[in-house]
């Protein structure tokens, strides 16, 4: 009951957006929209993990084996949850960006919303495939109707990069139907697979489930694409692309990669966790190197994610525990910044660092609440990003599945320190120091973007100092996972 | 060596050099009468195999009426001399040496068929006689008789429509 | 029986029905209805009510394979008759409109023969009957240099190819044992594995493959494709190349399942070449329609894949592949049909003033792309199902998907144009009906794109049930 | 009473708040009462406490908030434990901090209000945090209020953030931090993977059952932490700059409170160092080196600010030769005077500073005597006290320390106490070139020359008596029997500490009374002699020669810009290039070589019929081939 | 006689015909060849028959009558072919005066 209307409010609210042919009112309208879901994902928190609400099971395709299944666990909690804040968030924050035929953004902002609810809930291996793709299509068309310059090459480089990734992740999928005693889709025959394929199949079907989700995440060298999307698209869509997008490559990880290929994770756990590790390490190099903001935020987030990605190789409980509660905290913490670059990009017109500065003395309240998005961003305590990365960092040093799991701590570990740098140069470059003919107008933020940023630093700071109830949300979850996951053949 | 082997022999040479001829002949009016020869020859085989009422069709059709009818193009064109003009000849190499080695492997890959012993029966059996073939056509072969009327009538409104003057 | 029948006697009513009236819209209408009768008269095929029973002395076979086909092409051709049957009487050189639907008619007599032929003698009077009136139908903008010159070339190239299928032909029948055509008694036994029998099915192979455009004997589709009127040009392309490949499927399926594993890899290679030829070569074209040319060379690729493992999948698959291509492919010639400049810059800025147009549109490309929610991501699917289920070529089904990512780059080619380029695409007039046609059939493609089952149901259970 | 503790950083935390939250509505007035307040209030608070602790047998007692973190069988509670150490420290920072505070409310004064209420609410969020870290009743706790009082001390010293020097300053200082920290955090992790519990009863519980080498690690990775946020070599050099911050900052953070995190540390978790007895000498090494180091450049400064900086790090080295050679005690004995008398002489400086309008340079100061009675007698006992000249403070703290490293070899105690004359020397070089000889400023800074208020001189005031008597907490057995109270109060927390006791026991009394008096006279010495060099004539030229090298803190910020930064920035760059011509470069490679390849297959469809023919019969004969020649 | 020589008769006509698509270049030469082609499947078919009969004739006195049905039904298509070919071709000689396949080629790439 629940996961269908997540899937079918954003779904039925943007097909209906179309036809709004007014920017002012379809934007109030995906705000409500989008408010709706919201409400509903708080219903599914509180229904409680044994409700039978939780889970819809619909005859789709019985010719193919087939099924409408999609259930919330603790996982599926969470990420719901995320995408349900993140669009009111998103709406609210962007409320003042003027789109040419704005009702058709905001319809495909939902549509793409409903894919990414579909994403998350799907308990079929076809209908999380069919999610997948119609996650990706709205993204397509946001991107490159209202993105910036270079939008189209940018937009259509990833859309391909992505869809080959896909594709071959449908490879997989059919194979491994093929392969299920009962010829299903189902999540529950795709666990039961381990018994019916044998360690070599799991070697090679490993990558082409890995690839597609790395190229999402997406994993160093496969991570071109990020920058330039991020940089080209317009920012309401940088913000789902990064806060939430990103985190369909990890979530596909958890549940279809790991637990149902676990010989082929476990054999190439330690080149996928050396592939995230380089991946950390050199985005955060290159991030050092920006000049432009955007392009800045990108590669930190390659380097989180990496780091995320890291942890759900450790197969630790922790650092499971970990990457739940980080998908959480990442999403928000990313889309604090792209608010604030948001704003500053539109009152400065340029994100350019090099161009900015002296930001603090014209526009305190966001200079603040910046400061305290960022240090989320690097990690300090009691903000919730240090319940995270803590749980991550332990989950991989006491990780049981590699032997180097010292050396990655040690490595990854460096990537804290980088962070700090690049995140204090952000800070300092745009808001410290003297003002100049650019910033000397600047002014300071407005009320509806001073609530959307407050919400989110009382989120971090919440989540950072109280995460009790998170982490048991997806306690059973990780338990799950990880003694499938521990399964050797 | 008896008669029929030496007329087959004799034919086959026939056909071949005249196909040949057909080919490599400048002038296309030689082409053409080459061709009959061909089919003449083909006849020949067909008479050969007992399959009299083939010869004859193969006579009257092609040998008549379709060669006629290049010939009669030939001429509303008057391209009666040899004005083609002459094909770069590496092509012309490369289709012979196309043409060659697609014998070659297709020689190659028959040879192998175990028909060693298998025999084209010549001068008896009756199946070539034009009674039989019209009962087995009229019986079995009824459909595909019928159905061979469409393809003319798609032949006929196809020339008509690409001939009519507009 | 019925389908070839009405097809033929409408043919040539339709050719009377040129003395009888010049009024176009008498004659489409009369076409139209013709295509009603022909629908209804296959679905009583279907359901077991025979108009004529007529002794076909094995000649054909009618299962609810080719019977399904049938409805499939019939339905294709009723769609592209309402979306683009007007268009016949805008070709530049006026043509009899008349016979021109004689002509329509009779190639589809010859694809229902082909759909349901049960001796080569069948298939091969088919394939004649298709090819000949689209020799004529190809070069009937007479005064255009282009249509004339891509009518020879299909010509020479259709008879060179016939010449081919002729001798596999003569080579199955010496290979045969019982001395017929029959494809029911042509593989069996010993002769399954003589070399004549070899020999004689790639022959075969190669010729069907001229027929269907599968590399490397596609050379004449572009330029076919490209030379015909567009109208036509959609015809040929859609209805007559799923009907054939349906035959495709038939023969091989039939005739040469018992020697299946001494074909397949041929069939694995002809594939590889068509996808990458065809995906490859399309990314590179300037005019839409060429494009559309390589892009029917690329779904052949595809298709054939049906053929490497034929198993219930894959008949399902081809029938639904089919259906899909067919649909999509005759929306966006129609939308094409329309437009002044078939280049790329041509489409550049159509969302702004035809939305509806871009729309339907975007749904099409969407569909050939294999896209999901689309008819033709399911046709795709069915396609690597099948291959997979063989357990065998997983390279092949991995070339494949790469090659569909790079069909992606020129399907979307078009979209961005419509959409994201500045420009005003110019348009031909529009009728209200056309646009309205255009979303029926794009609604047909998304319906068939979510819910499948309203004809993987029926096709299951038929296909499975013979 | 004990159960309130909470109270006592959630006061500060409130004052945060309050100031950082109304900021722009505040009055100067109010944020002053507040930011007071609260660290008042806490202070008394910690008194109450401390009257409960002191009682004999006290048991220390964890007092629990709420669960924290919990994953499978990792438990990780908000608690905090209230023992002897944490009391004292409590009543260190609450103390101290509140003097601070209030000589700040003037010191500040010339901030327009917004500005002075951030202020304000930075200090009480340091304080917070501090809190925090000495309460923490588990490493983690103890991380978060480490990290905390790091953030903090980054948002003070850049707190003139339009000064782009100071950023780089304080950015310079939270990274530095952040090197030290991730040391930490693996320690923490290697606690958890071996011990299972991050609390400090089950670690220190299971220490015994773990193995050397682990415990060395887990040691030496928190010790690691610790140099950075006490600055230690090799991770110091972000204290001198943050003396960009306001001074009182220097005072409460960078000399009396902060910096001696890591001592705690290391004092909290004395019974893993004692069981590990190579990082208690690498302790000890790298604290003999820094104090040694750090003297020598203060010898050559010429910043008022930089000399005390310089001399905080060589004392920071002090408590961890303390440290290294078991006298637990003592270091933290040491940690409490020196809060006491260098937070006097930071403050000192900061009241000459606002006498001289902002000036640092003590080239340009001399003969303040006269203007500045108070400021001039308080810095006087403060640089008596550290000079360690007996009775005062400084001489006992020390002299326990350096008595315990000559119980571990003479070679500590030797350049301990060379260390300690270059204190002396450098103290009063400071002293005398500031505040004798004549006026060096300028015409108007004379003019304006004028003792502070009364809300910056009555801290002056308590520190200086503090940092004169506080000594006599500690007074060594030697020449009292059982009068060492800290060491009674502090014994429940660190007795049994060292394995080998806190070596004092080792030493007879008689060398130890010897070596009290060589250093003392040592001391008074090398004091009267900077004196009467510097205050007729004090040094205002370049320095040259090895000077140079001193004045030029032996070129370390240099080195490490050559080794460390620059290579990485290059690597960066490098990257970069990487990514856009090779990585990326692959990708739009593909789609070129895509296209390249379709722009080049089209001209196979020559157009022309023959070659076409020939490719198809090509295309057959391929196909025979293949059956003739490929085995199936 | 032995069926391997009709066959090999028939397969060097076929591929003689072939040779001449590929070298020449006028249409109805062309055409010529490919009818050459077709003859030769003509005569492999009749011999085939009558090979079958050979072999057959035991069971069905028809035996190998197919053949030749196939080779009367080639004729027919052959001369449909034939009609509308040479129409194409004298449609293409009304509109360019020449018949030279090598001038086909506004249509490429």
């Amino acid at each position: 009951m629940i996961p269908v209307l997540l899937i079918a409010i954003p779904l039925a609210g943007g097909l209906a957006g179309f036809f709004i042919k007014n920017a002012q009112s379809a934007r109030g309208w995906s705000f409500f929209v989008s408010l709706l879901a919201l409400v509903v994902s708080l219903w599914g928190l509180s229904v409680g993990a044994q409700s039978p609400l939780l889970n819809a099971d619909v005859e789709w395709l019985p010719g193919l084996g087939s099924r409408f299944a999609v259930g919330l666990d603790g996982m599926g909690q969470i990420l719901c949850l995320l995408t349900a804040v993140s669009f009111p968030v998103i709406f609210l924050a962007t409320w003042r960006n003027e789109y040419r035929k704005g009702w058709n953004f905001y319809a495909l902002m939902l549509l793409s919303q409903a894919g990414l609810m579909g994403v998350f809930l799907a308990m079929d291996a076809l209908l999380f495939y069919f999610f997948w793709e119609l996650a990706l299509i709205p993204v397509y068309f946001l991107c490159s109707q209202w993105g910036g310059e270079k939008r189209i090459q940018a937009t259509f480089k990833f859309f391909i990069y992505t869809f080959v990734g896909s594709l071959l992740m449908l490879i997989a999928i059919i194979w491994l139907y093929s392969h299920t005693p009962d010829h299903s889709f189902s999540i529950k025959s795709f666990y039961e697979l381990r018994n019916h394929i044998n360690g070599g199949e799991q070697l090679w079907l490993f990558w082409l489930f890995f690839i597609a989700f790395a190229i999402k995440m997406p994993i160093w060298p496969l991570h071109t694409w990020q920058p330039d999307a991020y940089e080209q698209s317009p920012t309401a869509t940088t913000m789902v692309l990064s806060g939430i997008m990103v985190k369909m490559g990890l979530f596909g990880v958890i549940r279809w990669l790991a637990p149902v290929l676990p010989v082929g994770t476990w054999a190439w756990g330690d080149t996928a966790s050396a592939l995230c590790i380089i991946g950390m390490i050199y985005a955060s190099l290159v991030a050092i190197q920006q000049d432009d903001l955007k392009r800045l935020v990108a590669y930190s987030s390659i380097a989180h994610i990496g780091l995320m990605c890291l942890a759900i190789f450790a197969t630790t409980a922790s650092g499971m525990q970990g990457v739940m509660i980080q998908m959480f905290n990442h999403g928000i913490n990313i889309i604090g910044l792209w608010i604030v670059i948001d704003l500053i990009e539109r009152q400065m017109g340029t994100r350019k660092m090099s161009e900015l500065g002296g930001l603090a003395q014209k526009a305190p309240a966001l200079a603040i609440l910046l400061v305290i998005v960022a240090l989320a961003n690097v990690a300090l305590p009691l903000t919730n990003a240090f319940i995270g990365e803590f749980l991550l960092f332990s989950g991989v040093f006491s990780s049981k599945a590699t032997q180097y799991n010292v050396v990655f701590t040690v490595v990854a570990g460096i990537s804290i320190i980088l962070s700090a740098v690049y995140t204090l140069n952000m800070i300092q470059r745009v808001f410290f120091g003297n003002t100049n003919t650019l910033t000397e107008k600047a002014k300071d933020i407005r009320l509806n973007e001073k609530v959307v940023l407050a919400a989110i630093v009382v989120l971090i700071v919440v989540i950072g100092v109280y995460p009790k109830p998170m982490l048991n949300l997806t306690k059973e979850t990780v338990d799950m996972l990880i003694t499938k996951m521990n399964y050797k053949l | 060596m008896g008669i029929t082997q030496i007329l087959f022999w004799v034919l086959s040479i026939l056909a071949l050099l005249s196909a040949i001829l057909v080919v490599i002949s400048k002038n296309p009016v030689h082409s053409v009468l080459w061709l009959i020869a061909v089919f003449i020859a083909i006849s020949g085989h067909y008479i050969l195999l007992n399959a009299q009422f083939l010869a004859i069709v193969n006579l009257i059709v092609y040998a008549g009426a379709i060669m006629v009818l290049f010939l009669f193009v030939f001429m509303l064109m008057n391209l009666n001399s040899d004005t083609e003009p002459q094909k770069n000849k590496w092509l012309k190499i490369a289709g012979v040496v196309a043409g060659g080695s697609l014998l070659l492997v297709l020689v190659a890959a028959l040879k192998q068929a175990d028909m060693k012993n298998q025999l084209a029966e010549m001068n008896k059996g009756d199946i070539g006689l034009i009674k039989n073939l019209g009962m087995v056509l009229f019986q079995d072969y009824v459909v595909p008789f019928e159905i061979s009327s469409v393809l003319f009538l798609s032949a006929m409104v196809g020339v008509v429509v690409i001939g009519k003057k507009d | 029986m019925n389908a070839i029948i009405i097809s033929a006697l409408w043919g040539i009513i339709m050719m009377f029905s040129g003395i009888v009236t010049n009024k176009a819209a008498t004659i489409r209408n009369a076409a139209v209805l013709g295509l009603l009768l022909l629908l209804t008269g296959n679905y009583l095929d279907l359901i077991g009510y025979h108009f004529f029973p007529v002794d076909v002395h094995k000649m054909l076979f009618f299962d609810s394979f080719g019977l399904l086909a049938n409805t499939i092409i019939f339905g294709a051709t009723l769609i592209y008759v309402l979306l683009s049957g007007r268009e016949i009487e805008n070709i530049t050189a006026r043509i009899p409109v008349a016979e021109c639907f004689a002509l329509i008619f009779f190639v589809l007599c010859g694809v229902s023969l082909v759909t349901t032929f049960n001796t080569l003698l069948m298939l091969f009077l088919g394939i004649e009957i298709i090819s000949i009136p689209l020799y004529i139908l190809t070069g009937s903008d007479k005064k255009n240099l282009k249509s004339n010159e891509a009518a020879l070339k299909y010509f020479l190239m259709g008879s060179f190819s016939t010449g081919l299928m002729l001798l596999g032909i003569a080579l199955l029948y010496g290979a045969s044992p019982t001395g017929t055509f029959s494809i029911d008694d042509l593989g069996v036994g010993k002769a399954s594995l003589s070399a004549l029998y070899i020999s004689g099915l790639l022959l075969l192979l190669v010729a069907m493959g001229f027929k269907v455009s599968a590399a490397p004997f596609h050379f004449w589709t572009p330029d076919v494709y490209d030379g015909a009127p567009t109208v036509f040009t959609s015809f040929m392309a859609t209805i007559v190349k799923a009907g054939i490949f349906i035959g495709f499927i038939r023969l091989f399926d039939e005739t040469f399942s018992d020697s299946q594993a001494r074909w397949q890899l041929f069939v694995a290679i002809i594939t590889a070449v068509t996808l990458f030829i065809g995906n490859i070569t399309a990314v590179f074209q300037q005019s839409v329609k060429r494009m559309l040319a390589y892009s029917s060379i690329a779904q052949a690729g595809f298709m054939l894949l049906a053929l490497l493992s034929i198993n219930g999948l894959a008949k399902e698959g081809i029938l639904l592949y089919a259906a899909a291509y067919s649909l999509a492919t005759i929306g966006i010639f129609a939308v094409l049909i329309k437009m002044k400049d078939y280049t790329f810059e041509g489409f550049n800025g159509l969302a702004k003033h035809h939305p509806v147009l871009a729309a339907t549109c975007t749904i099409f490309l969407l569909s050939l792309a294999g896209i999901p929610l689309t008819a033709g991501f399911f046709a795709k699917y069915y396609m690597l199902a099948s291959v997979i289920e063989t357990g065998h070529f997983l390279w092949l089904v991995i070339f494949a998907v790469l090659c569909a990512a790079v069909s992606v780059y020129y399907y979307f080619r078009v979209i961005q144009a419509m959409y994201f380029k500045d420009g005003d695409a110019q348009v031909l007039e529009l009728r209200p009906g056309f646009k309205g046609l255009l979303v029926v059939v794009a609604a047909l493609i998304l319906l068939l794109g979510v819910f499948p089952q309203v004809v993987l149901d029926r096709l299951h259970g038929l296909v499975y049930t013979w | 009473m004990i159960n309130l503790v909470w109270l006592v950083p959630v006061l500060p935390l409130a004052g945060f708040l309050i100031n950082g939250l109304f900021r722009n509505s505040l009055s100067k007035g109010m944020t002053g009462v507040v930011g007071c307040g609260v660290l008042l209030a806490s202070f008394i608070l910690s008194l109450l406490i401390f009257g409960q602790v002191r009682q004999e047998g006290f048991e220390a007692v964890t007092v629990t908030l709420f669960d924290f973190i919990s994953v499978d069988k990792l438990h990780i509670p908000f608690a905090f434990q209230v023992d002897q150490l944490s009391v004292l420290f409590l009543l260190i920072i609450t103390g101290v901090g509140f003097l601070i505070h209030l000589y700040s409310t003037s010191y500040m004064h010339e901030e327009e209000a917004p500005h002075f209420a951030r202020y304000f609410s930075y200090l009480n969020l340091f304080v917070f945090s501090m809190l925090l870290l000495v309460l923490g009743a588990n490493f983690v706790i103890l991380f978060i209020g480490w990290e905390g009082v790091g953030l903090c001390s980054y948002l003070l010293i850049g707190y003139w953030f339009k000064n782009i020097e100071y950023g780089n300053a304080a950015k310079k200082a939270f990274i530095m931090n952040r090197i030290g920290d991730l040391g930490f955090l693996i320690a923490i992790f290697w606690m958890i993977n071996q011990f299972g519990s991050v609390s400090f009863t089950e670690v220190f519980g299971g220490a015994s059952g773990a193995s050397v080498g682990v415990l060395t690690g887990i040691t030496l990775l928190l010790f690691v932490g610790a140099t950075g946020k006490s600055a230690q070599i090799p991770l110091y050099t972000w204290l001198p700059d943050a003396m960009a911050g306001p001074t009182p900052v220097s005072a409460l953070i960078h000399a009396a409170t902060m910096v001696t995190a890591g001592i705690y540390m290391i004092a909290r978790s004395h019974v893993l160092y004692s069981l590990a007895p190579v990082t208690q000498t690498v302790v000890a090494v790298i604290g003999l080196a820094t104090a040694l180091f750090a003297a020598t450049i203060a010898l050559k400064q010429n910043d008022i600010k930089k000399v005390l900086a310089y001399s905080t790090v060589s004392q920071l080295g002090y408590m961890f030769l303390g440290l290294g050679v078991g006298a637990y005690t003592g270091a933290v004995f040491h940690v409490m005077t020196h809060a006491f008398f260098k937070a006097l002489l930071f403050l000192g400086a900061g009241s000459v500073i606002h006498a001289m309008g902002g000036e640092q340079d003590i080239r340009k100061m001399g003969g303040l005597r006269k203007a500045l009675p108070v400021t001039s007698l308080t810095f006087f006992i403060g640089c008596v006290a550290i000079a360690g000249i007996p009775p005062f403070s400084g001489f006992f703290s020390k002299d326990e320390i350096l008595a315990a490293a000559f119980a571990k070899s003479p070679v500590y105690y030797g350049i301990g106490l060379f260390t300690a004359m270059l204190t002396a020397f450098y103290m009063f070089r400071l002293f005398a070139t500031t505040f004798s000889g004549h006026f060096r400023g300028t015409h108007d800074q004379e003019h304006h020359l004028h003792e502070s208020p009364s809300s910056m001189t009555i801290p002056l005031i308590v520190l200086a008596i503090l940092a004169a008597v506080s000594g006599f907490l500690g007074i060594p057995e030697a020449l009292m029997p059982h009068a060492h109270w800290l060491e009674h109060f502090l014994s429940p927390v660190l007795a049994g500490g060292g394995s080998e006791g806190h070596g004092v026991a080792e030493i007879s009394r008689g060398t130890e009374v010897g070596l009290m008096v060589l250093s003392a006279a040592l001391a008074l010495i090398v004091s009267f002699w900077a004196w009467s060099k510097f205050k007729s004539k004090p040094e205002v030229g370049e320095p040259a020669g090895f000077g140079k090298v001193l004045a030029n803190k032996w070129y370390v910020d240099e080195l490490y810009r050559a080794i460390i930064i620059r290579p990485l920035n290059v690597l960066g760059k490098f990257f970069v290039w990487l990514e856009k011509w090779v990585i990326d470069g692959a990708v739009n490679g593909t789609g070129r070589l895509v296209q390249y390849g379709g722009r080049q297959l089209r001209l196979l469809q020559s157009g022309q019929v023959g070659g076409y023919v020939l490719l198809m019969v090509i295309g057959i004969l391929a196909l025979f081939l293949v059956e003739l020649f490929v085995k199936k | 006689m032995p069926i391997n020589y009709y066959i090999f008769l028939a397969l060097a006509l076929f591929c003689i015909g072939v040779a001449g698509v590929l070298t020449r270049r006028n249409a109805i030469i062309i055409f010529m060849c490919i009818e050459l082609m077709l003859n030769a499947v003509n005569l492999l078919l009749v011999a085939f028959s009558k090979m079958h009969q050979h072999t057959l004739a035991v069971t069905n006195p028809n035996a190998g009558i197919d053949g030749q049905l196939f080779v009367f039904f080639i004729m027919v298509v052959a001369a449909a072919e034939v009609s509308v070919g040479l129409a194409i071709i004298v449609m293409m000689y009304r509109n360019t005066h020449s018949i030279d396949v090598n001038f086909l080629n506004r249509l490429k790439h």
